[in-house]
């Protein structure tokens, strides 16, 4: 399955790219896909403890499964107003 | 509960009065926020603030968040206007409206939502030095 | 500190705007509260309110106040307008603008004053029934 | 000396009137002369103790001295907003 990644605010300048496809095995978690992306791109694991990760507009957990086609968001902590 | 998001490049436009819809026999307090990006940030002079936002999320999580305050006070509306892109020093980033029946849950519910928003709603800023 | 006090009989007129005056780059947080005088009281219908005031006690009071306010915290402006007499269901009776740098203090300092308000300005309220 | 008494809110209701001239010896206080008007009007004295005294347009203590002239006001609990 293929899923698409997306890096937000400076996390783009990091990754060097917004956005990324990724090939993934069938129900591979999102903790699993976090994994192959800090391998990708070691300069963002440093963030990782304060990296916020979506599956399409909510919050997603290390241990819930994606889905073909779904978009993963990994950004830095949010600060508007 | 009435509800309204707007995320705008546009200067905010501040509504002359509170949400038409509102019952308004039946909100005894309205509060409104407005905040503006300062003149300096960290004791150094700024030019502004670059806002970004992803923002199908961003909306999604103000609407859970309204919500939200919904369920925790008796909120009878909520409005809430958030400028994107570019806001030069002066000028409001912030609008927040919310109307209850007493005076505690709306500064209680107003708080929230704005500390909340800080903590869930993918906005975020980037300095611009003068 | 810009301070302003309004005593009506008149309706509150809701400023569209931020006090002008303001130095806006420096008043990152704006407060306001709106108090409307809601169609029940203690679960009975009532009509509206009928506000009485020893007015140069009140204003000396409120500016006592302003002041004490702008010790506690760095406000940059209060404003506030009272409204006296009758006053129907469904209309304001007070507005309340704070501003100051951030927003937590601002939120502090206006609720500290209509805390204050409510313990040491002489106005009374006397409830109509329909 | 004479002061002026001011009854506002429903104490002038329950004194009967708004307003009391008050012949004083010199140097009378706050509380003395508050015990000559609860003389005067004993239904005043059962709300006592949430009785709000001012001089002019501060509050006053009991052992404040009056002066010729001044207003004294007697008034219940306050309630803006």
């Amino acid at each position: 399955m293929q899923i698409n990644v997306h890096f937000w605010s400076y996390f783009a300048d990091i990754a060097g790219t917004r956005d990324l496809a990724l090939q993934l095995p069938e129900a591979t978690t999102v903790g699993e896909a976090m994994a192959l992306i800090y391998q990708r791109f070691p300069t963002l694991e440093t963030a990782r403890k304060s990296t916020l990760i979506a599956v399409g507009v909510d919050y997603a957990s290390a241990d819930q499964a994606l889905k073909d086609g779904e978009e993963l968001s990994l950004f830095p902590p949010v600060q508007g107003g | 509960m009435l509800t309204e998001l707007i995320l705008t490049p546009d200067p905010i436009v501040i509504p002359a009065s509170p949400a038409e819809a509102l019952d308004r026999a039946g909100s005894g307090a309205i509060i409104t926020f407005l905040g503006v990006v300062r003149g300096q940030e960290n004791g150094e002079p700024i030019s502004g603030l670059e806002y970004t936002a992803f923002e199908a999320m961003a909306r999604h999580q103000f609407e859970l968040l309204f919500h939200s305050a919904g369920e925790r006070w008796p909120i009878t509306a909520i409005r809430l206007i958030h400028r994107l892109g570019w806001v030069p020093a002066g000028e409001p980033s912030l609008w927040v409206e919310v109307a209850s029946p007493h005076r505690g849950e709306a500064f209680a519910a107003c708080q929230w939502v704005i500390d909340e928003m800080k903590r869930v709603v993918p906005i975020w800023k980037k300095v611009r030095t003068a």
